[in-house]
């Protein structure tokens, strides 16, 4: 292979694993910076959005308690998936956020932080009581399988450059929902001063609520996309929330640019730690988080560190 | 003797000088009080001082010892003591074990190994706070929770912390607001009675102006980050640059 | 206080009639000792084999893991609840205690004391290296950086440090030779002891649990509790009274990893097996929810929560059709706990029981 | 699972207890002194002594023999939570048939003679289960939980060789025999083996010889060929039997390439395999990330023109995997088609009670209830040591085919069942992820007792 | 009746009682200063009546245009037609110019905002151009984010996004010459004066007493959470006896 198609291959496997842990990073952090609330729970989201993909797009036997009704799902293909698990999972975002998320916005970091892990517990207990604790994987159909043709380079994944592509519109969607949108804007005053923000007549928890919805929408569909780079099981969620909150904490708490450098940062650490010393691939990323922690606390794009 | 002088001391924050090459000087056994309008940087002015903010430029000396750069628990067991502006207590703590933490951190200094020692061992702390909850008339409260004494009490209590770690050189950050016109007679009265009883020097800041006149040796008027007036109660009273930046420059 | 007697601490009679004594003796240092040792006596037997009781499914290993997990757990509120930071890698100091203790054993000797000793030690260097790093940071920031650092440890466990670690297998064959080369831990005890106690290796548990409860109840009456709590509500203030805030974090830290590290130790050796899974983070979660669910802050809400815990992973686990819903009951338990009574059940407990005594004194 | 039991005769614990730990620590010597202190504890338990029971044959206390009552228990032990759980319930199911046919009769019991179909000996046979979660730490307690509180005799199931070793100590310390299921690392019956832990099952090597004597047939002789293994004891174990026995056969390996335990990411190793450009992969990993690495192969196309060899192939990897695997060859320790007349009578029982049809994890463990049974029936008691000798030189023909263990390493000689996954329609059909394509006989899958990993186990003691 | 009326207020932060029952009225068109020292209670003051929490109106009536609000929320109170210009001008510093401003014209409620879109909207503010006429410098810094603008270009900015929200009827600025150079002072103060001159009713808070009574018709002296002195502006200056409340 030559060097050429080998950088290739590592950027786009870099980048398809930076593309899931932003797209789950992001609205933790928004969550996190904007809100002022630790969500562990959002692991749930990506738990949800691989399940509600996978039953979307295909039919599978089940275990759990819905074993006696195999198979189940709708059967609608993968395209039907990427539409409506956005939908599906950005209606469970708003009402997390008015049964979980808004009783808590008062109380201390560590009672979020416990009360989310919790139902995060919860949620995946659920899931697997539900369709059992086995693990499935998407089937992926033609358009999505095989590999693209680079001219005088090689080849590439093409299922990983729909990912990265997919990944980077929805990154330029939220940029402008941010920079373009009377929301969006609310969410960025809001960010720094929710009461002013308030002062100017705006009910501000519902730009809030909205931002809350859109990061979860976001997470469920890194769960589609992570679920089809990797298999669906019932762990999912608590397994991608420790890469997320490290990417969310590297980057800044808050800082959208933040997030993406440090999801990046990550995504290439990992890849490239995979290639020389693969036994210490996932550890390469704590100790690149707490090397940049010690020399910044505060994460790379940090402003100020959030205590209360 | 001079206990505490500041040469050239600046301190920016971003663009805005909060600071602007302030040098003040304080005699020892003297009540100095800071008066300013709002965002005048008499806050910013302490903090700079007692190592809550670290200076852009400029020295802080106190006993020849220069500030600059050290840690707040450093510069208060030289003797530098200080009281917060809002009450800064610990507020699920009853009011002795509050002024205790004051009262060990005076008595065995930054840091002891001594974790397998009973603290009702230690008489001089329990005298010391007892002594000090007795100056700001606290002493029948000691076995309450700090957060549910009346704010008023809260302030005295802030106080208390603040004399419990025997400073030479306190700074007051307006030790009154908030207070009942009886508390405020009281805290006066005790800050009257700190110099002179226990002679220790005091730096106030204070917006409650019969307070400062009352019981200043001398008064430094910041504005917008500079030392625009500095001398007795009747100079002071007297300075037209004082009543401008005041009231805006007329007098009403 | 230094007037306390055992008289007050036996006049049970006393005690119970008249609220002023009981008021003064529950938070003498006597009394939580003596509590306790009463606690530990009668545990293993009313767990196990005790009639009506035992009918709840404990059972004697089961028991002696509680009193172990225990220590874990006390051990990690000594951080969390005096001082305030939350560390989501204590697994790091337990993992780490158990395999030094291992290693010990198979390398050298397997005296339990030396066991725990040499585990303990490793466990506060440990605490001394990696609290220099995180204790620069806060809140949830502090929290994160253990984390990684507990789970860089199992990893470096699980590979490159196998030739020492044993990687996923973890260590076997670990041999437990007579403490001081007199009493196999394994060695059943006599009569009424053995009854209660069964043998020494529960005793030396026991032993351990009372050393630690004594332990965190003097530094909690120690001016490092009040100096601990102080920094929980307002570091800021600590620092501006002249403490060096920063070095009582660092103590804090170590006492805790020390504690825990002994714990772990101990854990090895009750099961003469140290493994990945005590490194992972998934334990560090579960200390978090023992000490929340019991009580933060508190000197026996950990132990509630362990025992709580231990009896869903243990034996509700076991039972039919509900039992594959433990952890789904437990975190429901779990939510609603931290939801309404922030305090853990020992605090849930505490308002009941001064609820019942208000009635009872409303109600002569 | 109602019928479940879980009442222990209270007073009875402290006794076992103490005798299990004292025979540990000082010896048998001492287990004389004890067996007054036993009888005590007996006094206040529920005293209706049986006839089988202390007085019956004199073996002493050791373990949790004597039984007291008229109950035996048995234990089944494996992962019902995590990614290993489709295979552990598969597991408890055919335990729990095991027990109903071994007390009521049906299935195997009919056909199988030592067992009666009236219980164990004069016992009844109860039993109870726990949840491994397929982590060491919680199985440790959850095994001694069901030897301590519920006095169990023997115990099985599992499926993580790491969880396997864990146990095996526990076996030996406290005098239960544990019969192990699907757990493939070498070890097990090699440096980690204990007197009291038997592997009826395949190890790496097992299954090693039999691909040995299959692939060149099914493949082709001059192959090169690459292995991505799971860099943990069941993966290295498999590597090197594959090395070794693969190039003994002609084969020629190009390379190497690990995962580190617990990652789903593949696409490294994917990228090795790629630029190695082999005819065959052997690729020893299990559960979801085994379906991870070929859907992972797939989608970076480089599965197309390579033949994909799992070692070890069972639910746990070939449910998520789906119709991913399809043409992926392993072995199996069974194969619910194999046609022949045992396997239809457990099938059919088996359909009758749960109406799917099992996999080779529920046949494993029922057969070990079975021929555990046996060996107690033809010893004529629990106690652990007769039982154990017995074992040592125990046969058995049941659905499996010609089973034997070995003394030297507790390793069953038995046929190895080469296996390929099927098309997705075809499970959907016949109801398994996997046809048959050869049954190894037990020579040809078995290896000598001073070769690896068997040379390194050093037997412990009976008593 | 007036525009606003507030009765026997005692507002709370936390256990502290501050406001100890305040009394006042605002009418239509009137510029009045409520005057105090720091502490006296005058932002506490403008917070109750915003229905910003803390603090906690616990007894007493505010009322507004013939409304009660106490017990609005903060947008609701501004939607009623009061607009506030707040201690130190809490601009959104990481945003430009131009998107403070803007902010204001979003409302609170989305089907307002698109019915004012479509034409059918109810008398809105002012639009950036009439904003950019008031406040050139505005106009100049537009693409500049509001952090990096000059003290008297924020308080201009600040009052200038008040005037874009619509229907404002009352506009209460806290302390505009807070830490300004007296010649900005002015120009802020001359700003104030045309907007009361299109009709909008202003409530000054100021500690810069002198400013504020050259502006209002009225004022009301605040000291310990009491109203201690009320008249009009002339009397004010008049009085000596108000130093005490105020200054040196």
């Amino acid at each position: 292979m030559s060097l050429l198609e080998s950088a290739v291959r590592f950027t786009y496997l870099s980048l398809s694993i930076a593309s899931v842990y932003i797209l789950v990073a992001v609205g933790f952090s928004i969550a996190f910076g904007t809100l002022k609330f630790v969500n562990m729970a959002h692991g749930a989201l990506y738990l949800f959005g691989a399940y509600i993909g996978l039953f979307v797009a295909f039919e599978y036997n089940v275990g759990g308690s819905l074993g006696a009704y195999s198979p189940v799902g709708l059967d609608l293909g993968f395209a039907a998936a990427l539409i409506l698990v956005p939908v599906v999972v950005f209606a469970i975002g708003l009402v997390m956020e008015r049964l979980i998320a808004n009783p808590f916005y008062e109380r201390s970091l560590l009672d979020q932080l416990l009360v989310t892990f919790g139902i995060l517990l919860i949620l995946q207990e659920f899931v697997a009581i539900l369709v059992g604790r086995g693990g499935f994987s998407y089937d992926r159909t033609g358009w999505a399988t095989g590999t693209i043709p680079l001219p005088g380079i090689g080849t590439a994944s093409r299922w990983r450059i729909y990912v990265i592509a997919f990944t980077i519109v929805l990154l330029a969607v939220l940029y402008a929902f941010y920079k373009y949108t009377d929301y969006g804007l609310a969410v960025r005053a809001g960010t720094e001063d929710a009461e002013m923000v308030q002062m100017l007549g705006i009910k501000i928890s519902r730009p809030f609520a909205l931002i809350f919805a859109i990061g979860a929408a976001y997470a469920g569909l890194g769960g589609i996309l992570g679920g089809s780079l990797f298999t669906v099981h019932p762990e999912i969620g608590i397994e991608i929330l420790i890469p997320a909150l490290l990417v969310v904490v590297v980057g800044g708490v808050g800082s959208l640019t933040g997030t993406i450098v440090a999801g990046l940062l990550l995504g290439v650490t990992f890849t490239a730690t995979t290639r020389v010393y693969p036994e210490m691939a996932t550890a390469s990323l704590f100790l690149l988080a707490i090397i940049i922690l010690s020399i910044k606390p505060t994460g790379l794009f940090g402003k100020e560190e959030v205590t209360a | 003797m001079t206990l505490l002088q500041t040469r050239n001391l600046t301190k920016s924050f971003g663009g805005l000088v909060a600071v602007d090459t302030v040098e003040i000087e304080v005699e020892e056994n003297e009540l100095v009080s800071v008066i300013g309008p709002n965002g005048a940087g008499k806050s910013t002015l302490i903090n700079l001082i007692t190592g809550m903010l670290t200076p852009t430029d400029g020295d802080v000396l106190y006993r020849d010892t220069n500030l600059a750069g050290k840690d707040p628990y450093e510069i208060t067991q030289l003797g530098i003591g200080r009281s917060f502006q809002t009450a800064s207590i610990f507020p699920e703590l009853t009011v002795q074990d509050n002024v205790d933490v004051a009262s060990f951190a005076a008595e065995q200094g930054s840091f002891t190994v001594n974790f397998l020692r009973r603290r009702d061992r230690y008489d001089s702390v329990r005298q010391r706070t007892a002594d000090a909850l007795e100056l700001v008339d606290l002493e029948d409260e000691a076995d309450v929770p700090a957060a549910s004494l009346p704010y008023g009490d809260k302030r005295r209590l802030e106080v208390a912390i603040g004399l419990a770690t025997d400073p030479d050189l306190l700074f007051m950050d307006e030790p009154t607001a908030g207070m009942s016109p009886a508390e405020t007679e009281m805290t006066t009265n005790l800050i009257e009675r700190m110099q002179t009883e226990r002679g220790m020097t005091i730096v106030l800041v204070e917006h409650d102006m019969d307070i400062v006149f009352d019981v200043s040796d001398k008064i430094l008027v910041l504005h917008r980050g500079e030392i625009i007036a500095d001398g007795t109660p009747d100079e002071i009273r007297n300075d037209e640059t004082v009543r401008s930046a005041y009231l805006g420059g007329e007098e009403i | 206080m230094s007037e306390e007697t055992a008289q007050q601490l036996t006049d049970t009679d006393a005690a119970i009639l008249s609220w002023e004594t009981w008021d003064r003796v529950k938070h003498t240092e006597r009394f939580a000792i003596v509590a306790a040792v009463v606690f530990v006596a009668l545990w293993s037997w009313l767990f196990a084999r005790a009639p009506i009781t035992s009918e709840l499914g404990g059972y004697h290993s089961l028991a002696t893991t509680i009193l172990i997990w225990s220590v874990f757990a006390i051990g990690f509120n000594l951080l969390l609840g005096q001082t305030g930071l939350l560390s989501f890698g204590h697994a790091m100091f337990w993992g780490g205690g158990g395999y030094a203790a291992a290693l010990v054993s198979l390398h050298v000797y397997g005296d339990p004391v030396l066991m725990l000793v040499v585990g303990t030690t490793f466990t506060l260097l440990l605490a001394a290296l990696t609290g220099v790093i995180a204790l620069r940071l806060h809140a949830v920031y502090f929290a994160i950086i253990t984390l990684a650092m507990g789970q860089l440890l199992y990893y470096l466990a699980t590979s490159p440090l196998r030739p020492i670690t044993g990687g996923r297998n973890g260590l076997t064959g670990i041999q437990l030779e007579p403490i001081f080369g007199l009493v196999y831990l394994g060695m059943p005890l006599p009569g009424i002891f053995g009854t209660l106690w069964v043998n020494y290796e529960y005793l030396l548990v026991a032993t351990v649990f009372v050393l630690v409860i004594a332990f965190v109840n003097r530094i909690r009456k120690s001016p490092y509790g009040l100096i601990f709590r102080a920094i929980r509500e307002n570091e800021q203030r600590v620092s501006f009274v002249g403490l060096n805030v920063w070095r009582y974090k660092f103590a804090a830290f170590l006492m805790s990893g020390g504690i825990v590290g002994l714990g772990g130790s101990l854990m090895t050796i009750e099961s003469q097996f140290a493994g990945l899974g005590s490194l992972y983070w998934i334990t560090s979660g579960e200390v978090v929810i023992m000490t929340v669910l019991g009580g933060v802050g508190t000197l026996f809400g950990p132990v509630l929560g362990a025992v709580i815990f231990l009896y869903f992973e243990g034996v509700v686990d076991g039972f039919p059709i509900v039992g594959r819903y433990w952890l789904l009951m437990l975190a429901t338990v779990f939510t609603a706990i931290v939801w309404k009574y922030p305090d853990g059940l020992w605090g849930m407990l505490k308002l009941i029981a001064s609820r019942i005594r208000s009635s009872v004194e409303d109600n002569p | 699972m109602g019928n479940e039991s879980h009442t222990q005769e209270n007073g009875a614990g402290t006794a076992s207890n103490s005798r299990r730990h004292v025979l540990k620590a000082i010896g048998a010597s001492g287990a004389v002194a004890l067996a007054g202190c036993a009888g005590e504890g007996n006094g206040n338990g529920n005293g209706t002594g049986n006839g089988n029971g202390n007085g019956a044959d004199d073996h002493a206390p050791i373990g949790n023999y004597p039984i007291e009552g008229d109950t035996a228990m048995y234990g089944w032990h494996g992962p019902l939570s995590g990614i290993l759980a489709p295979d552990g319930e598969e597991q408890e199911r055919g335990f729990e048939l095991a027990i109903d046919h071994l007390n009521n009769g049906g299935g195997l019991v009919d056909h199988y003679d030592p067992l009666s179909g009236d219980g164990v000996l004069d016992y009844e046979i109860d039993y109870v289960t726990g949840d491994s979660a397929g982590d060491e730490e919680t199985s440790i307690d959850n095994v001694e939980r069901m030897i301590d509180r519920d006095n169990i005799q023997f115990w099985t199931g599992g499926v993580s060789s790491g969880v396997c070793q864990a146990l095996q100590p526990i076996a030996q310390r406290e005098r239960v025999i544990q019969l192990t299921s699907i757990s493939h690392a070498g070890p097990i019956t090699g440096e980690n083996c204990e007197r009291y832990s038997f592997r009826p099952s395949m190890s790496a090597r097992t299954s090693a010889e039999a691909l040995a004597a299959t692939l060149p047939d099914l493949l082709g002789d001059d192959v090169d060929f690459f292995q991505i293994y799971l860099d943990y004891s069941y993966g290295i174990s498999n590597r090197d039997s594959m090395t070794e026995l693969m190039e003994g056969q002609g084969w020629n390996e190009i390379g190497q390439s690990a995962i580190a335990f617990g990652e789903s990411d593949h696409s490294s190793q994917i990228a090795d395999l790629d630029e190695a450009d082999p005819d065959v992969l052997v690729f020893t990993t299990f559960g979801t990330a085994m379906a991870d690495g070929i859907s992972q192969m797939q989608e970076a196309g480089v599965a197309e023109d390579i033949d994909i060899v799992v070692p070890l192939l069972s639910a746990f990897s070939m449910e998520p995997a789906g119709g991913d695997a399809e043409g992926v060859i392993g072995t199996a320790n069974w194969h619910p088609l194999r046609g022949d007349e045992l396997s239809e009578t457990f099938v059919d029982a088996y359909m009758d009670e749960y109406d799917e049809l099992p996999g080779q994890a529920a046949y494993e463990v029922y057969d070990n209830v079975l021929h555990y049974s046996a060996a107690v029936e033809n010893a004529g008691t629990f106690h652990p040591p007769t039982v154990v000798r017995e074992l040592e030189e125990f046969e058995w023909n049941l659905a499996m085919g010609e089973m034997a263990y070995r003394e030297c390493d507790h390793q069953a000689s038995r046929p190895v069942y080469v296996c390929r996954g099927v098309s997705e329609s075809e499970q959907q059909e016949t109801g398994t992820y996997l046809e048959l394509v050869e049954e190894v006989s037990p020579e040809d899958s078995s290896y000598d007792c001073d070769i690896e990993p068997a040379a390194s186990c050093e037997m412990s003691e009976y008593e | 009746m007036s525009l606003l009326e507030l009765e026997d207020v005692h507002s709370y932060y936390g256990h502290s009682h501050i406001l100890r029952g305040v009394s006042m009225e605002v009418e239509e068109g009137e510029i009045v200063s409520l005057l105090g020292r720091n502490g006296a209670g005058k932002t506490t003051t403008l917070r109750s009546i915003a229905g910003a929490e803390p603090p906690e109106v616990r007894s007493g009536h505010i009322q507004f245009n013939g409304t009660d609000i106490t017990d609005l929320e903060t947008e609701d109170v501004i939607m009623s037609g009061i607009a506030i210009v707040p201690e130190e001008r809490r601009l959104f510093s990481n945003l430009t110019v131009e998107e403070n401003l803007e902010l204001s014209r979003i409302s609170q409620n989305t089907w307002n905002t698109i019915r004012r879109k479509i034409g059918l909207s109810d008398p809105s503010g002012k639009s950036l151009d009439e904003l950019y006429e008031l406040f050139p410098v505005l106009e100049e810094r537009k693409e500049q984010q509001a952090g990096t603008l000059s003290g008297g270009e924020q308080q201009m900015l600040s009052i200038a996004r008040t005037l874009r929200l619509p229907n404002v009827e009352l506009l209460m600025l806290d302390e505009p010459s807070e830490g300004l150079a007296p010649q900005i002072v002015e120009t802020v103060m001359n700003a104030i004066e045309t907007i009361a001159a299109e009709g909008t009713t202003v409530l000054l808070i100021e500690q810069n007493v002198q400013a504020a009574l050259e502006l209002a018709d009225r004022g009301y002296v605040l000291d310990m959470g009491s109203i201690v002195y009320e008249g009009t502006a002339e009397e004010l200056r008049n009085e000596d006896d108000l130093d005490q409340y105020l200054t040196v």
